[in-house]
């Protein structure tokens, strides 16, 4: 971490000491906007009042210079060419393009069916954009299932590419599990195959190197919120060659591919958020990584039957994901309530399904609800941590001794033999 | 989770009645009902004096902070009452005191579940008893 | 204008004679945002780092609460319930969920064929989302030829409704005209003929009177950034009862509608831009008024051939299109280099094509070229309009006595029957 | 609107030899090209000496602001010349003396047309006053 957010870090850590606010570890759901960030699009809103798309003024190729200066910086971060990067409203935006866009471009340059793969872990940008075009008669959808340590095989994806098959879509970083996706491996079986492959790197940027040298893609995902940037803005990196029909129509911004005035204060935000992360982004790793070990070996050497969801070591260790064994996860939460986490757990969605992924990479249905996915980041101290898992032991407990089901297992009871008695 | 409203919050964390009974005991019903897979799992143990009177009530929950809350709330309910009255706890009772929202109906009506189905444990224990003398 | 952007519309001056800068009269491509604005989108970044979507912890909840408040806060402008109205990234966005949106929504539900309409000086995001629907086999649609004055004719959009319309789209107040439709009664025809409206009211809010209680609509666009407020976000009013089918798919954010994390601090910035600007409508409407009057007095007193394109009365008094015959755009803002403003002609876009608005309404193809779009807005002072008129008074001379047609005209000539001799 | 070089700006703030002629002079040529329709007029008059090298040179410029430019360099490119010499002047040698901007091209085009139609028209009057005498 460098000075400025050690800086910003602390001052984080003393407001929520000040207002009893509590320890964020939901780095996965979003990133607070770092300070450094903020000013620089306060700064700009004062500075920068043009559209990007008016070419007859100063205040329009004002704007238009934040903007590229803005794609330059990003291109640098990830190793392409800004002329290959639009920006979009975020990482869902970018996903439905991508998808959507190649589908349609396919068809419309005279393809009778497509044949696109995805795997059964994708965030919802992905599953639902898949869903919703599997209505469509010349679109066939293939879902890949994830093996039980959350990362894909290989072969199996091989062995689903057809004739027909344009494109697959694979998250890199996956947002509840923190497993990652071979993607260089991939990326050269979908050239290879002429396939497309499309990228989501929501939760990639400021945890993993891109180098888009380095791999084979053709469309890559990015969101600027989840790397301590503001919210509403994203990327999509279109290599070039790759076409994509647009799915919104107007004034033909960001190469006809969306349309929409460029949001130039989202665009510096960006910008900056990625530097700020690709700079931290080594030291921030081996932090993540210590801080992760402590605290899994604190709980995992205190508490019994505690499960790390995804590969221990093909992973970000930034995330956490755990079956607190025998115990409700939104009850962990509520006890934990001086720290800000989610579940996967029915009763803390709004629709009281439990989490589709850790249900897809096999995790028994009971786990599922007693799961917590901690994700830390660029303001979690050791101290947080070392909290952290002295609670975490102190409420399992607590927790344990008021369930039937650590009693049973205690007892020797063999829960896998018990007939429930369920309604549902 | 929600954000829920106080009763729910202190009855979560400072919940009455936790812990077990002796299941061997012929004047103790045991109810359990739900399942892990479904995320709630609630046991319940009642004892009951001569004049079946319910003297005793213990619960252990695995839930979420609802499920345990209305647990809890349950055992303050039925504590006291003859099993007759007992039998007339519905989850509607339960919810209303909790002002659960809706999307948490479900736990109080597994509460409702786990004192019928504790209190049929009870009788069932005295038939078969009744049956062997 | 209120004390606060009195304030704001000096600092603006004086930055603008300090750097030399232009004199902004481009408020139709998009607005300055306000300080006022900036400073509680900057607070929020800092204080506000929860995603809406995050239903397990406070942060999460703050940022609820941000975007909910924000949501009442419009709803309240425009006279709605809070719950019909979601969040976009714009105007583009909102008018192609509702053209879009609508039509699929029918043809999911079974209709064969259906039927829409606009007009066509309508903005490109209604126009090419039309074209995009045009190559539907199942999609029929058509264009309303608005009148010379700009406004249009409803006896026309009377004659064009089928059995099978489903949806009418018109834009409040012309991005290029300022020119403002008679939306109330098309909304009663709508009504009668049970068909969907969508308005975009992009450049409406600040301007004009919303009262959605007191029209019929069913779908209406607005854009934040045309009202000072921030680039990137938008809202889509959808009237209870009315079914659009999403776009882009996802997380199902804003009930289903438009899925991505909802953007919270350009929503809390959107409701206080709104908020301001409603407040200053009226005042802001007169002062407009006086100023334009003055600013057309003044020029049209002394310069022979210009003509106001778009209705005089039925237009916001922000907005002067202006065509100077005999002179070229472009040239006249390369002269007028201290204004920033845009012009209809061909030499001032990207793709060399003259504006299809002033076309649309049967400006004369030789007098497009001649026209220039000034826009005032809240910064603009009485000074600048009084310098605007005198500069543009010198400029024109200056232009006309280098132009060939102008001394054509002067020499009697009818440049009418004229043979040109032209190569295009 | 471009976001000009330099040389543009100055040559359309500042432009040489903008006026017209006597288009009944016979050592008068008058060059007119373009349609308002499509944005640019240009009309150019050149006036020779007795041994055919152009001693004037005047443009009158309907156009944005490359269009004035290219008329402007035009005129300072053939002032002096022969007819002949004035002949070879293409629309490259003024684009690239602007350095225009490549969708600005057709105001370079303009511009040579301009001049080869002035030189047509003197050297057709002649042919007419040739023809007369
Ligand atoms: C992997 C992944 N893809 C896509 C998204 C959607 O991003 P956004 O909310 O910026 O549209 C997210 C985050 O929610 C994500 O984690
Ligand atoms: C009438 C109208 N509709 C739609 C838009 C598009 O708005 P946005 O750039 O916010 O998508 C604009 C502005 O460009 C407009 O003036």
């Amino acid at each position: 971490m460098n000075i400025n957010s050690e800086k910003s870090s602390k001052r984080l850590a003393q407001e929520q000491n000040a207002s009893e606010q509590q320890i964020y570890l939901d780095y996965s759901a979003t990133t607070p906007c770092r300070p450094e960030v903020a000013k620089v699009i306060y700064d700009s809103y004062l500075k920068c009042i043009g559209n990007p798309h008016s070419i007859t003024h100063q205040y329009g190729w004002q704007a238009t210079d934040s903007v590229e200066s803005s794609r330059k910086i990003i291109g640098k971060v990830i190793n392409c060419e800004s002329k290959e990067l639009i920006f979009t409203s975020g990482a869902t935006e970018s996903n439905n393009i991508s998808i959507q866009g190649i589908v349609k471009s396919r068809i419309e340059n005279g393809m009778d069916k497509v044949h696109i793969i995805t795997t059964n872990i994708e965030h919802k940008a992905t599953l639902e954009t898949f869903h919703e075009l599997d209505k469509q008669d010349n679109v066939e959808t293939t879902y890949i299932e994830i093996e039980k340590n959350g990362i894909i095989d290989l072969q199996k994806l091989h062995d689903a590419i057809k004739e027909n098959t344009i494109l697959i879509s694979v998250g890199w970083v996956n947002s509840e599990l923190g497993t990652i996706q071979p993607i260089k491996a991939i990326g050269e079986m979908c050239k290879a195959k002429n396939v497309f492959f499309h990228v989501d790197a929501a939760q990639a940027v400021g945890r993993i190197k891109i180098d888009l040298q380095e791999i084979y893609v053709n469309l890559m995902s990015f969101s600027a919120h989840k790397f301590y940037g503001p919210k509403g803005i994203g990327a999509l990196y279109i290599k070039k060659k790759t076409r994509v029909s647009p799915i919104v129509f107007g004034g033909r911004q960001e190469k006809g591919i969306r349309s929409g005035t460029v949001p130039v204060q989202l665009c510096v935000g960006m910008a900056k958020a990625a530097e700020l992360a690709e700079l931290e982004r080594e030291s921030e790793w081996n932090r993540m990584k210590n801080l992760q070990e402590k605290t899994l070996n604190k709980i995992m050497s205190s508490l019994e039957d505690i499960y790390l969801n995804g590969d221990s070591e093909q992973r970000i260790p930034h995330n956490m994901n755990l079956s607190f064994a025998h115990i409700e996860g939104e009850a962990i939460m509520m006890k934990l309530k001086n720290y800000a986490m989610s579940s996967a757990s029915a009763c803390s969605s709004t629709t009281l399904q439990p989490s589709y992924v850790l249900e897809a990479i096999g995790v028994d249905e009971g786990l599922i609800h007693t799961s917590l996915r901690i994700v830390m980041g660029i303001y979690t101290t050791e101290e947080d941590m070392d909290n952290f898992a002295n609670d975490a032991i102190r409420t399992v407990n607590e927790l344990r001794e008021m369930s039937p089901l650590w009693e049973m297992k205690k007892s020797g009871v063999d829960l896998k033999k018990v007939k429930w008695h369920s309604h549902h | 989770m929600n954000r829920y409203n106080e009763k729910i919050n202190e009855a979560f964390r400072n919940p009455k009645n936790v812990g077990s009974m002796d299941e061997t005991d012929d004047n103790v019903g045991v109810g359990f009902v739900g399942s892990p897979g479904c995320g709630d799992v609630l046991k319940i143990y009642i004892k009951v004096d001569d004049s079946d009177r319910i003297a005793d009530v213990k619960f252990k929950t695995f839930g979420c902070g609802s499920a345990i809350a209305s647990s809890s709330v349950l055992t303050e309910k039925v504590m006291g009452l003859t099993l007759e009255e007992a039998k007339k706890i519905t989850n509607k009772d339960i919810a209303d005191e909790l002002s659960l929202p809706a999307i948490k109906t479900h736990c109080s009506v597994l509460a409702e579940e786990a004192i019928t189905d504790a209190i049929e444990n009870l009788i069932s224990k005295r038939l078969i008893k009744k049956g062997k003398e």
